[in-house]
């Protein structure tokens, strides 16, 4: 049946595999975090946020003395943002780098599976960007968020687009993705107890650059407001193709849009003017985050989107354990229902499901110059 | 129906139309002379996009400010080094396999794709990137209110997609290099007994369609005005069904196919479904080979007993 | 000889065939008797192939009818192809049916599971299989192919393989190939591949078997071993042939009955002895077709032609 | 005898010196200027030095391979790419029927030796020896060219999902029914196409992958969309493997009153597994030595022979399209499982391209190197984790190289040879 080379082969598997587990040492000294988030395919760009966040963080803690002592160490998980990968590394940081506490996963589709995995091995994750509300509406103890839900801060939107801007006619645009779709539906719903119906439904594709079509249609609709769920990627070229084909309608979007790129992607600053688009509260306006966006800034940084939210992940997850002096699944999840941190990203507490028991989203608006400002 | 809408939806069609048909050459190339799908061929077209932003801000740190200048020779550099690349990757990846089983190229070609997309992503970041506005300006018909409009930049984008199909038509049936290559491609091994360097042709056509990927590249990033290392995935794809919903092989039906497929998505996501635009893309290409198996303008397969 | 005996297997009538604008096949009339040795001949182009291929139903004849009458049936081989649609078949439910059944499920496979079997011009074996495995592919159609009996391996499925395994044993002895049972077909010498071919065919268990150019790049000693085989096959194995040969000394020594085609149709029909003698052929092959060919009085060639790369 | 000729320095220094500038063209623009906002930073050292260790490796190989050694070397490399099919010898050795007990007992026992990390890596390494055999029957049997496999896999894994959502029905259950509906659905998307050639075909079924996918992803309400399903997991005779019953069965550290471990549930999909793999393998190899199975690999031979012989080529063709599609039905059923939740995202295009590769590399048609390449293929990527984020560059590099050095595939295909006594008849 087999022939010499087919037994070189399965040698060959094996001693990969050999080769792997025996790369992974264990330190018994250090207390370990998961820092699971994509690091290559096409999300990386939020991968690497997180973990510039969860590193400087790591930095900090250990500078102010660690954990009782203890310091900390953060390991990097790649889940590509694939469910398939993200049960892999899952199973890698429980298993393999005997993590234990996870700061984790960026899609809402990876956080899912993945905790089930955190629960089974009694770990605690805290996501600092899943904003899908089924990530903690699965009563499951241990998974916490250090950023709000698609619900609360699509009525955020929704309040803005009808009572502030007092649009009549708003054209909805997703990204067919579990973010993105979901804020959508959550604008939506709200806006519809508000009393307004939206005039255009639609999905585009992740990956595409050409909305003209798209745009040519919500001209056809006369909608005076455009509301976009998804990401930065493609709200750049659809406000940008929004504006060349004429179209003067307020673009309002949500959290995914806050970086740098999202002028990039729209091709200037002029093209961004005057987008709205929700976020957690500014952290430079805050005393606490101030030291640690010049920390970051000292090293050639701009800490954007989900960084800080990573590193008030690890700050938070640490204090758990620095209080309960423990990295007990049960006790860390108690003492975090029942206290509050103070992060980088102001003072935060959780309630029972494991969300922050205060959305801070506000309306920024951005201006002709790529940067935005809190109305 | 406004028939302006309908009018701007068309012309949405035929922009993306004329894009997917000038990247939809480069497979229909290849694929025409060495019978393979050269699926790495739309990170060809990323790496195009790279190179027009780093031009760019290369030429303009010169301080060359005349705009045509600026357009041709950051046109000039990309095609050249994007036709490196399509050289190089030939020569390392596909080259060796030459005689081989016909898949053996294919996956080769896929891990060339995956090379590409996580070498740019290391070196260059995985963050979005973009180039400045070069091109303003727009030629719009009709009133204030309702209007049917193109930019300059998307004027140029068909004139250029027609011609470079026009000028490789030509370069193909009329030329000493199109018969080596019409040569190579019916029989590589008559070809080579007649005196045709095969190896040569099949590099040159490399070059060929990756600078034909590198014209798409750059005008492409200029109307976008941003990309990143991902973008060549989705197009890809969608230039290889327009290369074969035109008839794999043949120029003409690689644009011919672009425009029918640009259409299509256009119109469909413009009065039908945006959300179903590419199950109508992929539907439509199935039904037109279910009736002409060989595509639009593909030459029917004689059987040979 | 029982040339005269048999009733005609296959009849073809009034076959035309045309591609695009091209009339390859004007009005073809012939009968191939049953036990017969017959041989098509014809000058290159004269539509030789096409006829093989209209019949054993690889080309689809745009007119005309071949009816296959065997023991049991009589069956028009250009129907079950599934032919055109027209539209008094809408009047006429059943034909239409019928039509429709064979459009949907038609096709060449139904001519040979009829009985008919056949060479390649250019030899297609299935190259990187064994020679054994190449005739038992053949008996697909005779043997338990059911894929539950398979997995299972039931007792029926077992006695079923080994028959078809002594089969195909039977008929690589029958061409002298059993010593090259378990090689690659693809590796055999090529005057074995012609044989395993043929072998190939008659596993199928056909009553008609359709050699075209068998003889082709084959030595003299080949082309002889190559006659007395066709002639094994009639006597011994009640089998039918009707071949296309370019090598007239095979031809003329084979052969009972001749066609001679030209142009699309048939210019002659009869016995070696009456085609050898007829003007009409020696013109047909020594006018501007054959300029450079001399055709021996006895109607031989004497030089040996390139094998034809493209088929009529 | 190797003739003996001067190495040549002057030639390898050119070689070296044209591969370097070359290289340079390359690599400098990308990776030696970072693109910052509309500006490029300098990084130039990264292309000098990627080039400069091009251009002394391109010397090296030159000078080298000019060498007596070196030409050997080569010679073997090259020597290997022969023909891709050889016949069995009909003795077989002493150990052969030992190899088949050994092997399974190794299979058996790999849950012991390898923590739940590894044992994960495994089974998603079997789920993908599933699929490699599946569309092995397609593609390397049949010689059909699919580049949407991932359509079947997809169906099995939502048929598990939605068969527990909406009918309350568990894995027991939905896998035969899983198997069977991929089946069916393999019937249904092959009829109007497998009349198509080769590179048609392919395109066709690559549409067909992207149709399902898109069809799952916009179908809210129904599929969850881009939220995804949960799947549920297998019972032993209603026993349950989570902490929690959630099937309203007993769980199985509670049954036998054992202390609780997550790794249960994965040795329990991994022995099913295993099973599932050994009997698969069974019945590949049996479908290979069946009339079905051989015309199958005749009509990847010749489809105008076979018609000749009187095989209708459009349902020896549907056979194995179906065939393949109900192996992959059954590996998504393992995978939704495996995972306990499943959305669009894990049936990309890339899936069926993975799965494509491990049958090419495998050396389509032979079902040990299938399993060799999924191995490979599967475990590869996790091992290169500590690569971080020069993953998939080096996957990408291994898949090339692998291709380049080994064209036809690992694993030669040996083919069965016949024991041909005196005839009976």
């Amino acid at each position: 049946m087999m022939k010499r080379s087919s037994w070189k082969s399965l040698l060959l598997t094996i001693v990969i595999g050999v080769l792997a587990m025996a790369g992974t040492a264990n330190a018994a000294d250090t207390i370990k975090i998961g820092v699971a988030g994509p690091h290559t395919g096409g999300y990386a760009a939020f991968g690497e946020q997180f973990w510039r966040g969860a590193e400087q963080a790591c930095k900090d803690i250990n500078a102010a003395g660690g954990i009782d002592g203890k310091m900390i160490e953060v390991v990097k998980a790649d889940d590509a943002c694939e469910p398939k990968q993200a049960v892999s590394v899952a199973n890698r940081l429980m298993d393999v780098d005997n993590v234990q506490a996870v700061a984790g996963h960026y899609c809402s589709s990876s956080t899912i599976p993945a905790s089930e995995i955190y629960a089974d091995a009694d770990i605690l994750v805290m996501t600092p960007g899943s904003t899908n509300p089924k990530v903690t509406e699965r009563q499951m103890k241990g998974v916490f968020r250090m950023c709000g839900r698609d619900d609360q801060q699509g009525a955020v939107a929704a309040n803005f687009i009808i009572n502030t801007l007092k649009a009549k006619r708003v054209a909805v645009i997703h990204d067919k993705d579990s973010y993105g779709q979901g804020l959508a539906d959550a604008m939506i719903d709200k806006m519809k107890a508000l009393g307004v119906t939206e005039v255009l439904y639609e999905g585009l594709t992740r990956g595409e650059k050409d909305f003209n079509s798209l745009v040519t249609k919500v001209k056809s609709v006369k909608a005076d407001a455009l509301f976009f769920g998804g990401l930065h990627t493609e709200a750049g070229p659809l406000v940008r193709q929004l504006r060349e084909q004429g179209i003067t309608a307020a673009f309002i979007s949500g959290d995914a849009i806050n970086s740098a790129d999202f002028v990039t992607a729209a091709g200037g600053p002029q093209y961004v003017d005057g987008v709205y688009m929700t976020f957690g509260q500014d952290p430079l306006t805050l005393k606490t985050g101030r030291d640690v966006i010049e920390k970051f800034r000292a090293d050639g940084y701009e800490p954007e989107g989900y960084t800080l939210y990573a590193y008030a992940t690890v700050q938070a997850l640490t204090a758990a354990m620095d209080a309960t002096n423990s990295t007990n699944l049960d006790k860390m999840a108690d003492w975090l229902h029942g206290n509050s941190v103070n992060t980088v990203l102001g003072e935060k507490s959780w309630d029972s499901k494991g969300d922050l028991k205060v959305s801070d989203f506000v309306m920024y608006q951005w201006d002709a110059k790529g940067k935005f400002r809190q109305l | 129906m406004d028939i302006y809408i309908l009018g701007q939806q068309l012309l949405n069609g035929l922009i993306l139309g004329s894009i997917y048909g000038l990247i939809a050459i480069g497979y229909t190339m290849v694929y025409g002379i060495i019978g393979m799908i050269n699926f790495a061929h739309g990170d060809i077209y990323m790496i195009s996009a790279y190179l027009t932003a780093i031009l760019l801000s290369l030429i303009f740190s010169l301080g060359i400010t005349s705009l045509p200048v600026v357009l041709l020779l950051t046109l000039f550099f990309a095609m050249a080094i994007t036709g490196t690349y399509g050289w190089a990757i030939e020569r390392v990846a596909y080259r060796p396999l030459r005689g081989s089983t016909r898949l053996a190229p294919l996956i080769s070609a896929i891990g060339m794709s995956l090379v590409l997309q996580s070498y740019v992503q290391i070196s260059q970041g995985a963050r979005n990137q973009g180039v400045p506005i070069l091109i303003k300006g727009v030629l719009r018909l009709g009133g204030e209110e309702q209007f049917v409009q193109i930019t300059y930049i998307q004027i140029l984008i068909v004139i250029a997609s027609f011609i470079g199909m026009a000028a490789l038509t030509y370069i193909i049936l009329r030329t000493s290099l199109g018969r080596q290559c019409r040569a190579t491609q019916q029989d590589r091994k008559m070809a080579a007994i007649l005196g045709i360097n095969t190896n040569r042709i099949i590099s040159t056509v490399f070059v060929i369609g990756s600078s034909m990927a590198a014209l798409a590249g750059v005008l492409v990033t200029l109307n976008y005005g941003s990309f990143d290392f991902y973008i060549g995935f989705v197009i890809g794809i969608k230039a290889f069904t327009a290369a074969v919903l035109g008839g794999i092989g043949s120029l003409p039906g690689a644009m011919l196919g672009g425009i029918v497929l640009g259409m299509a998505e256009g119109l469909f996501s413009g009065f039908v479904s945006s959300d179903y635009k590419d199950v109508f893309a992929f539907g439509l290409l199935v039904l037109v080979l279910v009736f002409r198996p060989s595509g639009l303008l593909g030459k029917p397969e004689i059987e040979k007993v | 000889m029982s040339v005269e005996t048999g009733h005609p297997l296959l009849s073809v009538r009034n076959l035309a065939m045309r591609f695009g604008g091209i009339q390859a096949l004007a009005d073809v009339n012939f009968d191939i008797r049953q036990g017969s040795i017959s041989a098509m001949i014809g000058p290159n182009g004269a539509g030789k192939t096409t006829v093989f291929n209209c019949i054993t139903g690889f080309y689809r004849a745009t007119g005309g009818s071949i009816h296959y009458r065997s023991d049991s049936h009589d069956i028009n081989l250009v129907q079950v192809l599934g032919e055109k649609l027209h539209l008094k078949d809408f009047l006429n439910p059943p034909r239409l049916a019928n039509r429709l059944y064979y459009k949907l499920f038609g096709g060449s496979h139904l001519v040979a599971q009829a009985g008919v079997a056949r060479t390649f011009q250019n030899i297609r074996l299935f190259r990187e299989m064994t020679a054994i495995e190449n005739l038992l592919v053949a008996q697909h159609m005779q043997i338990i192919r059911n894929p539950i009996s398979g997995v299972l391996q039931t007792p029926a499925f077992r006695r079923s393989e080994q028959d078809s395994i002594d089969r195909a044993h039977i008929w690589l002895k029958v061409v002298g190939l059993d010593k090259d049972a378990n090689r690659l077909a693809g590796e055999l010498p090529y005057g074995h591949q012609r044989r395993l071919e043929i072998a190939r065919a008659m596993a199928t268990g056909p009553k008609l078997i359709c050699l075209d150019e068998p003889a082709a790049g084959l030595n003299p000693k080949e082309t002889e071993e190559l006659s007395n085989l066709i002639r094994l096959l009639r006597d011994q194995h009640q089998v039918t042939v009707l071949l296309i040969e370019h090598d007239m000394g095979m031809v003329m020594d084979v052969s009972e009955h001749i066609v001679v085609l030209d142009h699309g149709e048939i210019i002659a029909e009869g016995t070696p002895h009456e085609i050898e003698n007829s003007p009409t052929v020696l013109a047909a092959y020594l006018g501007e077709d054959y300029s450079n060919t001399v055709v021996a009085p006895d109607g031989t060639t004497e030089e040996s032609r390139p094998q034809e790369m493209i088929s009529a | 005898m190797p003739i003996q000729q001067k190495t040549s320095l002057r030639k390898a220094l050119l070689d070296g010196f044209w591969s370097g500038i070359l290289a340079l063209i390359i690599f400098g623009p990308i990776s030696g200027l970072v693109l910052k906002g509309y500006e490029v930073q300098n990084e130039l050292m990264r292309p000098l030095l990627i080039a400069l260790s091009v251009a002394v490796g391109r010397f090296l190989i030159s000078y080298l391979i000019q060498t007596t050694k070196g030409r050997y070397y080569l010679g073997k490399l090259v020597g290997k790419r022969d023909a891709g099919v050889t016949v069995a010898s009909l003795t077989k050795s002493k150990y052969q029927h030992l190899l088949i007990p050994v092997l399974v007992l190794a299979g058996l026992s790999v849950p012991l030796l390898l923590g739940k990390y590894w044992l994960t890596v495994v089974i998603l390494a079997l789920i993908y020896v599933l699929l490699g055999l599946g569309l092995n029957i397609v593609v390397g049997l049949a010689g059909m060219l699919d580049l949407g496999y991932v359509a079947f896999y997809a169906v099995g894994a939502y048929t598990l999902a939605m068969g527990a959502q909406y009918f309350e029905l568990g894995f027991w259950t939905m896998l035969p029914v899983a198997a069977i509906g991929a089946a069916m659905f393999g019937a249904m998307l092959g009829f109007p196409v497998l009349r198509m050639h080769g590179d048609y075909l392919a395109i066709v079924t690559l549409g067909f992958g992207e149709i399902i996918r898109l069809v799952l992803n916009n179908m809210l309400e129904i599929t969850g969309g881009p939220n995804g399903a949960s799947a549920p997991s297998p019972t032993l005779f209603g026993l349950e493997f989570t902490r929690r019953a959630k099937q309203g069965g007993i769980p199985f550290h509670e049954y036998f009153d054992i202390a609780y471990s997550p790794s249960y549930k994965y040795i329990f999909i991994y022995l099913i597994l295993f099973v599932v793999v050994c009997l698969m393998i069974l019945f590949v190899t049996r479908l290979k030595q069946m009339p079905m199975g051989r015309a199958w690999e005749a009509l990847r031979e010749d489809e105008i022979a076979c018609r000749s012989l009187g095989i209708n080529h459009v349902t020896v063709k549907l056979s194995a399209f179906m065939m393949g599609a109900m192996v992959g039905g059954i590996a998504g059923v393992f995978f939704a499982t495996y995972q306990g939740f499943i959305n669009p995202s894990s049936f990309t295009f890339f899936e069926s391209a993975l799965i494509l590769a491990i049958v090419v590399l495998g050396g389509l048609g032979s079902t040990v190197g299938v399993i060799v390449a999924a191995l490979v293929l599967t475990i590869l990527p996790e091992a290169l984790r500590d690569f971080a984020e020069y993953r998939v560059l080096l996957f990408g590099i291994a898949m090339v190289l692998m291709m380049v050095w080994k064209p036809r595939g690992l694993i030669r295909i040996k083919r069965k040879a016949y024991e041909l006594g005196e005839p009976t008849a």
